[in-house]
């Protein structure tokens, strides 16, 4: 196409957009409303993910030690627990850090109980698997070591109900987010096509005098570049004040614990998806629809 | 410039056929023509020039073309060549006069200072140039008719086919515009105008191509409305 | 019937009157012919009749009735005493023969039986009784004229108007339907037709309202096409 | 209207429907899709809302009697709970009790302290309150009760995190969901907006040949209904399934502690929604974007 065409391409687009107000901003509303709920839902799912890893990782077991145990029996167990390649964390809490904690709980209701002699815990090692999931294999691997008295990991059922938990919120976050991506692209690329629809008599008109279909499709290609960049960046700025605040308002109560993703990374997360999907969507919704009335 | 051979043409498989053998040669230069009664045929013979629709049966050739072989891609560039007024006009209703002619020219890619002189001109020579702003919806009938007129001559085509141009026109201003397609055609441009218009058809005393019921009925060099028997 | 005094009509504050003091009667039974050049404002004033614009300034009584005074939902019924044929059709293009012409029989709550009746007599009355299951968009231009005649008359309404009903229409087709539209006014219905038809005008030597330039030049019983001076 | 105007009607708009095939399904489509998301949604926040209040349920706290308490005050405190108007639960837990549960807990290791005599721990009750919230302000109160050693209720900073947890997930549920549903509104209207627009040109020529508003309208209403209608119970039926499968998932897979609402009552909530949303929004919206054109 020669510079005269693009140029017109670009006149043109701008001015359809303004001659259909009503209909460019109907669109690129469409757009906005439903990047937003798919950027915000994506906010929500990345802070899951987080969160998940991070229960994950505070999954622990503790090995205790046979009161019996050899020096070398220890001394073996300690070397086998730190090489051990599925474990990510091997921590030696003596009896009296146990009483000490113990303590914490109980108060001075074991208070008489502290002295090294009327000790009545264990020595014993707490530690963390790298993957969370496997810590019933583990335990059952560690208990066979020589010098061990136990291995202790929580209450078996909780664990479980706890990995069950997490994969059905990831799931469903998964199939909610799914969903919405399909709502999306359905959503905008249906809208540029009923766009097309209502201009097919414009296009077939078009095509009557001699126009290329490429001379026709620049501007609406570039129709579909705008409403989709307009319907892009909208809701990423929304976003990024929406999450800067949530992140300020947690830091400023104290809420720590809920332990938010960093501002940055999660905005690069949402360029990668959402600029695409909305310019994407508008470029590509654009030809497909526009194909039928061209092929005259 | 157009030669038809056994051409025949039914929109659908049910019916009958609409045009039936129809064998005819136009040649540059020549102003015809194309009367019959309604439903005859004739606007669906106009289509099959500029590709709008592809014959059922038979051979057209437009400048030296075989449209049945010619690829879809080409289509645009046969178009360029020919400027047509069409039956229903076929406007950008909610744009400008200006906008609607202009249209064709940038579609040639023509440069933005050439467009800007030319479609003034054009509008001046079928006696609309106040109406160069107003929508095209906001126009009298007669008024789209010559839009849809200017528009087909702005690109100084090859040949010009005119489909009823002067239904929606009083017989001064279809005179007015007749003479001006009669001027195009003495500088060579090919003109084949479909009408109903007898005292236009009688007056000029061109060649008359006859259609009834979708054939040939007859054909006459400095024909009139009414075919001789 | 129809008495306008005083009627003045512009689209927009900025340009000049489209109709320019139009002071005239047209009564029961009457036929009546409006005549004059592209863009002089027939279309125009035959829009005013159906209220489908309001009059800038002046009265225009149809039926009685002050259309400037008439409440927005008596406009339907003042519509379908009117049998109107419009010079773009204005017909649902992706629709039948059948459906377009049922239509207004349904409006009115016309029964089932009466409609599958009348509708196929009309289509003969305009000589289209093959095109009944036809979409409208299928068919030639002279075809889609006569069913929207045919779609005007289906009531059978106390006044016809029809704006250029013979535009697509050859000599003979014409003649057919304006005889026919004379039947239909011996029968006591007032019909007002806006045409360039010189032929018709002449041979029908019927009340001529000349337009131009948006005022009443001439209104002559029995006149021709050309005013007398 | 007449019967026959209204029989008119019913006619045309399924006519309408099947002769505008691509339209009806796509405009469905999209009210489906919408309702399908914003139902999903739902029974996703009416379950967390019926977790949250579970959890809260299970907020509770323990007054340790004081070992040298009179009988008189013991009784005084029991009467002074039972008839308490903030708790929902008080239930008294000997100090033999108590043992035996740290027992269950650190098993042997404090099974010499089992015997009655050597018992240190206290009587007490745990009681739980009525408003989860109120428990930091109910523990000060009841601390000054006489006879009460100490009033314990997990870590504060922890019970207060955890309803900031719940607050926070309950309100970015309600926002995602208040979200969906505005997108739901706009884009089922938008929808019909756009439908009743490429059919303008129909609706002003039935107008010009003497149609009256209701007789335009009343085909577009039943149109709307019918798009509405079948918008809302295909995802209703799909939702049910959904949900009834994964209840049934949960049960089969012992999950019982996800504790998730029962089919009907969830379906009835759902019902109650989304059928208005999809037929009114049909109907409100064919009517409300149809007067521009009917007002010739
Ligand atoms: N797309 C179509 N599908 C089916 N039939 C069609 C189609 N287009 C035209 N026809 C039929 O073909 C016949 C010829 O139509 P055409 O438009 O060529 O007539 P015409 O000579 O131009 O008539 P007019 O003078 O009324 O414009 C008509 O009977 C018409 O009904
Ligand atoms: N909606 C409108 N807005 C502005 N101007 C208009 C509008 N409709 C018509 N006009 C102008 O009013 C004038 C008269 O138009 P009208 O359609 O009444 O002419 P007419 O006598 O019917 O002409 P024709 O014979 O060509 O149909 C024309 O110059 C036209 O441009
Ligand atoms: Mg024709
Ligand atoms: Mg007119």
């Amino acid at each position: 196409m020669p510079f005269n065409g693009l140029l017109y391409g670009v006149v043109e687009a701008l001015r359809s957009l303004y001659r259909n107000k009503g209909m460019s901003i109907a669109s690129t509303g469409i757009v906005v409303i439903t990047l937003l709920m798919l950027g915000s839902f994506m906010l929500v799912r990345l802070n899951i993910n987080h969160v998940t890893k991070a229960v994950k990782e505070q999954v622990e077991m503790v090995v205790f030690i046979d009161e019996n145990a050899t020096l070398e029996e220890r001394e073996s167990l300690r070397a086998n627990l730190v090489s051990h390649a599925g474990l990510a964390e091997v921590r030696f809490v003596s009896k009296e850090e146990a009483m000490e904690r113990l303590a914490e709980i109980w108060g001075d209701f074991v208070a008489g109980y502290r002295s090294a002699e009327d000790n009545p815990l264990p020595d014993s090692y707490e530690i963390r698997p790298i993957v969370a999931e496997n810590i019933v294999a583990l335990a059952r691997e560690l208990e066979r070591y020589p010098g061990v008295e136990k291995v202790q990991y929580g209450e078996e059922e909780f664990v479980n109900n706890l990995f069950a938990v997490l994969r059905v919120i990831q799931l469903i976050s998964l199939a909610l987010m799914g969903g919405l991506a399909i709502l999306a692209i359905f959503l905008i690329s249906h809208t540029i096509r009923l766009t097309v629809f209502i201009r097919r008599r414009e296009i077939m008109i078009m095509k009557y005098v001699g126009a290329t279909n490429w001379f026709i499709r620049w501007p609406f290609i570039l129709e579909g570049l705008v409403i989709g960049s307009f319907g892009a960046a909208l809701p990423l700025a929304a976003l990024y004040y929406l999450y800067d605040a949530s992140v300020g308002w947690v830091v400023s109560n104290n809420l720590l614990f809920l332990n938010l993703i960093a501002v940055p990374s999660v905005m690069l997360e949402l360029v990668k998806y959402l600029v695409p999907l909305g310019t994407g969507l508008g470029v590509l919704g654009s030809l497909l629809s526009m194909d039928r009335f061209v092929r005259v | 410039m157009i030669e038809a051979i056994q051409l025949y043409q039914r929109y659908n498989e049910h019916n009958s056929f609409i045009l039936n053998d129809l064998n005819f040669v136009i040649n540059r230069g020549e102003f015809v023509f194309v009367v019959g009664p309604s439903g005859a045929g004739k606007s669906t013979l106009l289509k099959l020039l500029i590709r709008e629709i592809l014959p059922t049966r038979g051979t057209l050739k437009v400048f030296g073309q075989d449209l049945t072989r010619m690829p879809r891609r080409r289509v645009p560039y046969l178009r360029r060549n020919i400027g047509m007024v069409f039956q229903d006009f076929r406007l950008l209703e909610e744009r400008t006069a200006y906008d609607n002619i202009a249209f064709v020219m940038q579609v040639t890619g023509a440069p933005a200072g050439e467009i800007r002189r030319r479609v003034p001109q054009v509008l001046e020579m079928v006696g609309l140039s106040e109406k160069i702003w107003d929508r095209v919806c906001d126009l009298s009938g007669g008024e789209q008719q010559r839009i849809g007129l200017a528009r087909a001559i702005i690109n100084r085509p090859a040949m010009i086919i005119a489909d009823e141009p002067t239904g929606n026109l009083d017989p001064v201003t279809s005179l007015e515009i007749m003479n001006l397609l009669r001027g195009i055609n003495i500088r060579g441009t090919t003109v084949v105008v479909a009408t109903h218009d007898r005292e236009i058809v009688d007056r000029f005393r061109k060649r008359v191509i006859y259609l009834e019921d979708g054939r040939i009925a007859g054909d006459e060099q400095k024909g009139v409305y009414v075919r001789a028997i």
